[in-house]
């Protein structure tokens, strides 16, 4: 077991270090999934109220769809995102490819159904009472809507933990859209797959661990927050 | 005078439950008393009057009230569940609720949310949480939420239910004095007396359908 | 029937060559071998570890390293093949029809137009590195691009930002239809890439199959096996040379 | 954008083709899922149930572990079990590294976190009352427990969707612990990994076509049992 | 005879609220009535007594039901909420948790439940869904689902709040009956007449403390 203890040496080792590359990494994984998720809860949030409070008629296969987007294997986002931003693709104009907003849109992608769902099984479980109560109380239907998400603000919290957690730990999308290059869109998990593609298993684990230190530095501050 | 609310040709079913109502006018600035036995469809009829629920067949309209959308129509018609839910935070948030939505200013809701609640009889109660009352204090606290911003119908499902026996002739007072805020009353009860002691009118519901007004009502 | 596992690198499973080696060894020998296609770096900790019976790997440096830790019991030359530099099509820097390595070397850092290195520290990054080395140059600027990713995926990102890079002919062939890229410079001394394959060492791990990794040793270095190796074609060219 | 169209293309002649090996790795994406999903909950229900039931010093802290926890790299857990599967690790000895067994614990361990989390939060989602009603009507706390669930059961099956499509649809750790090896531990990730490795991206995105569909299937099928 | 349940030197507090009970014992086969103003206690004793929450200070004993562990206890005394939660499913499903949980066989299980749904009003509402229910039937299945298993201890919140007026004779008759079958009541009500009816033994808690059982009860 010395090389798991050796790896949570090493990682203190490098916290300690302030290393600039992983620094850099650290900040870049932070802020491209901290504005995905953002983006994603302005779609995903909506869309999971949307398929909790309406009944209409394919609402239960939408939810089914919503379900196997969730199986979506981030190397296929990945592809797909690939062909919108590759040269020959419609948005290759722009030349996004290998950037951080390549990766950002990559990201979203991922993480709206997981929000989406994660709302729309908070929905679900929300006392039936609060909509009613609202509108008779004046509320429109945006208004009661926004009452409801106080109500249920925990389960939101805890959808949009849940996406930033998947976001900041993916590897293929980062991978695929971002390029791993160094200095630019390489982040943790990339900086990770990388190190241990070379066999530096010790140092891709303590990686691995400087990034679960930094999602409980979030955790924590998402916990204060929400305390308050 | 144009009545609050007007009924027609309502019909209403679920299951094997059926309210069907010919034709019904509530006058304004009135009280109405609602009676039937369990499962008549007491609440059901308040929830179609406070637009929560549509009916299969009929048109429900309030020519008394609103000629607006009906977003602005529900500024107007509230109704309080018979156990009403109230929302996280503390019994003054619940309150501002209906006032913020029509944009009284801070100084203005904290007079008014302090005068209501010492109406339902609860004073000093603003900080409390709502989710740490007892059942009582809860209903009292929803009907203040619904008063305070004085709507013109105002649907009351059972709001005795759980008053305790002392403070019920306050509450009673206070129903049969809301008309001359120009605020129309109906209330359901199980209390055969209550609408006499209010002076309410009495709306019975038996087998589905509301019993001519001047038949003698059982309930 | 039995299972030999075997860490090699992505090049010699993805060009197809050991779906031509394996079938005839594995009938011969009624056994199954499982590979674990891997970077180079990754392939030597896995036989380092002992979680794998037989290495084929193409970091000369490293290989030599793991016997002289004592990791291989036998190592042994199996082929090679070479490093070609790719570049786009209209060939900004004017690599092409240039001879000398070191000039082409230079040319391309001159123009500044995108490299796009592996940045892995595999055999072919290894190899760029020493090539700058020998052209007296440090690499570095916006126009230099360590990735960090494997050869197909470098060369993917070498067509889309259609700058240069060193990649091993057998992927460069792979990918020769998929891209709007040609090869600019091939042929010299300096890109050679030989492949080796060793056994791990059943002194450090017992349970490591060593009879039939000798034989699948025996088997590469064989007749046989040289000749199924000269003989393989991809687009119809020969990938990998024996000795 | 003809590279979208020809993958959905080449999907739909895969699928039709019966390809063997597509198959196989199909069936290796499934099963291994499948009995990740189920050792999961077996774990990650009563985790769930606990932490939203029980009030005690630290809980908090340890949902905001757990929240961490979804931030942790397929790779990551991937790694930390190679230390143990390997052959100098604890477990060695019983050369578990590169089959499914391996998969499958390392699948397990990314979905309990996921699991428990969802379970978590529809238990703070739901009536308050039912535990209380359950124990009066002379139910032990563990058959109250179960009544809970039973209550609550869309909202634990929609965390087993979301775990399961979580497994089905990584990567790292089927790389990582299963090796990739055709015929194997070949799935349907890492089959999709080696296509865009090799730069077949049609064929690599309409495999990920396949096994959405194959997710769909699975949905399906479940949300057909729930309905039941 | 011993006493069904036996509380000493009883302190609950939560925020200002304040419940102290010096001793009070209730003798088996009776029906004992609670009564007090909103918020005085009566839902907070009663759920003291079904062992849903602790006192901060004192016993809550039983000595006359059980020697055995708490769980034991639990199968002999059940508490109906003021706003009960009826668990998904129909009411069937409801009424036979109970039994199931005391290994009560399928047929007898179906005769039991049918037989105490008359009893409470509700012949054929076996089908029917819980969630589906009006306020007062819910309140009848959750009285049944108590009723179904025949407890030694039945705590009863406002059981009669929401039922209507025909049906209340039937109930109060209900109540003054169970003591005969063994069962020891505690219902917690706000008609001061209720308790007179049933011949119950009023319980009257005022300023956070039981008011000596010979002093006239205000409530
Ligand atoms: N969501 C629902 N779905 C189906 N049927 C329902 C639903 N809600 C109520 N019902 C049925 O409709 C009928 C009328 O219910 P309603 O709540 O209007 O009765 P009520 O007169 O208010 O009774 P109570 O005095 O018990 O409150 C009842 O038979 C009830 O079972
Ligand atoms: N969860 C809670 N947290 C804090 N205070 C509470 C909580 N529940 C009830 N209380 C307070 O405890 C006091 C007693 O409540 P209880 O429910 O026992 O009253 P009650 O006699 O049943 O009243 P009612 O007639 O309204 O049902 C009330 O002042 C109430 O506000
Ligand atoms: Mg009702
Ligand atoms: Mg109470």
């Amino acid at each position: 077991m010395n090389y798991l203890s050796d790896s949570l040496l090493a990682a203190v080792v490098l916290i300690f270090s302030f290393n600039r590359e992983v620094q850099l990494a650290v900040w870049t994984s932070l802020y491209t999934a901290t504005v995905a998720i953002i983006v994603a809860a302005v779609f995903g949030v909506p869309v999971g109220l949307w398929l909790g409070l309406k009944r209409f008629r394919g609402r239960r296969l939408l939810i089914t769809l919503l379900n196997t987007l969730m199986a979506m294997p981030t190397v296929v986002i990945g592809l797909v995102l690939f062909g919108l931003f590759s040269r020959q693709g419609p948005l290759g104009e722009f030349g996004l490819l290998f950037t951080p907003i390549a990766m950002i849109a990559g990201q979203t992608v991922l993480a709206i159904p997981i929000v989406a769902n994660y709302v729309l099984a908070c929905v679900n479980g929300a006392d039936q009472r609060v909509i009613d109560t609202a509108r008779t109380l004046g509320a429109t239907q945006f208004q009661a809507s926004i009452q409801l998400i106080k109500e249920i603000r925990f389960g939101v919290m805890a959808a949009l933990i849940a996406g930033f957690g998947r976001v900041i730990g993916e590897v293929g999308v980062a991978m695929m859209l971002g390029g791993n290059i160094r200095g630019s869109t390489r982040t943790m998990t990339t900086a990770i797959a990388l190190e241990t593609s070379k066999g530096e298993f010790v140092f891709g684990l303590s990686l691995g661990i400087v990034l679960l230190c930094v999602a409980l530095i979030v955790n924590l501050f998402l916990n204060m927050l929400q305390q308050r | 005078m144009e009545p609050v609310v007007s009924l027609k040709h309502l019909l209403f079913t679920r299951g094997s439950f059926r309210l069907s109502i010919e034709s019904l006018e509530l006058v304004p600035k009135k009280v109405y008393a609602l009676t039937g036995a369990n499962g008549a469809g007491k609440s059901t009829l308040l929830r179609i009057m406070a637009l929560l629920i549509n009916p299969q067949r009929g048109v429900v309209q309030f020519p008394g009230i609103t000629t607006g959308d009906a977003d602005h129509l529900r500024r107007q018609v509230t109704y309080v569940e018979q156990s009403p839910y109230l929302f996280q935070g503390t019994v003054s948030d619940n309150l501002a609720f209906g006032l913020k939505l029509r944009g009284v200013a801070r100084q203005e809701q904290i007079r008014r949310i302090s005068l209501t609640l010492s109406i339902v009889g609860l004073e000093g109660f603003e900080q409390r949480k709502a989710k740490e009352l007892s059942c009582g204090e809860t209903q009292r606290v929803a009907l203040a939420r619904a008063l305070v911003f004085k709507p013109d119908l105002l649907l009351l499902d059972e709001p005795t239910a759980n008053i305790d026996v002392n403070s019920r002739p306050a509450f009673e007072g206070l129903l049969a004095r809301l008309p001359k805020y120009g605020v129309t009353v109906v209330f359901s009860t199980h209390d055969r007396f209550q609408a006499q002691r209010i002076g309410a009118e009495l709306l019975c519901i038996r087998d589905g359908m509301l019993q001519a007004q001047d038949t003698l009502c059982l309930f | 029937a039995e299972r030999l596992r075997l860490a090699t690198t992505t090049s010699t499973e993805a060009s197809g060559l050991l779906a031509e080696l394996l079938p005839p060894f594995e009938q011969a020998n009624d056994c199954k071998v499982d590979v674990i296609a891997v970077g180079t770096g990754k392939a030597l900790k896995l036989g380092e570890s002992g979680d794998v019976d037989v290495v084929l790997v193409h970091a000369r440096s490293l290989e030599d390293q793991f016997m002289a830790h004592g990791y291989g019991s036998d190592r042994r030359d199996v082929m090679y093949n070479d490093f070609v530099l790719l570049g786009p099509p209209h060939d900004p820097a004017e690599a092409l029809g240039t001879n000398d390595l070191v000039e082409v070397m230079s040319k391309i850092a001159n123009s500044k137009v995108s490299f796009i290195s592996r940045g892995d520290e595999s055999g072919t990054h290894v190899r760029e590195l020493q090539l700058w080395q020998a052209a007296g140059l440090v690499p570095q600027g916006s126009w230099y691009l360590e990735a960090g990713r494997g050869m197909g995926e470098v060369i993917i990102m070498a067509n889309e930002r259609q700058g240069y890079t060193l990649s091993d002919r057998g992927t460069y062939l792979a990918f020769k239809d998929k891209v709007d890229l040609k090869m600019v410079f091939a042929g010299d001394q300096r890109l050679f890439n030989p492949y080796g394959v060793i056994m791990v060492n059943p002194a450090r791990h017992p349970h490591v199959k060593q009879d039939l990794a000798r034989k699948f040793l025996d088997f590469l270095t064989s007749e046989e096996g040289q000749g199924l190796i000269n003989g393989f074609q991809m687009a119809g060219e020969q990938l990998f040379y024996t000795q």
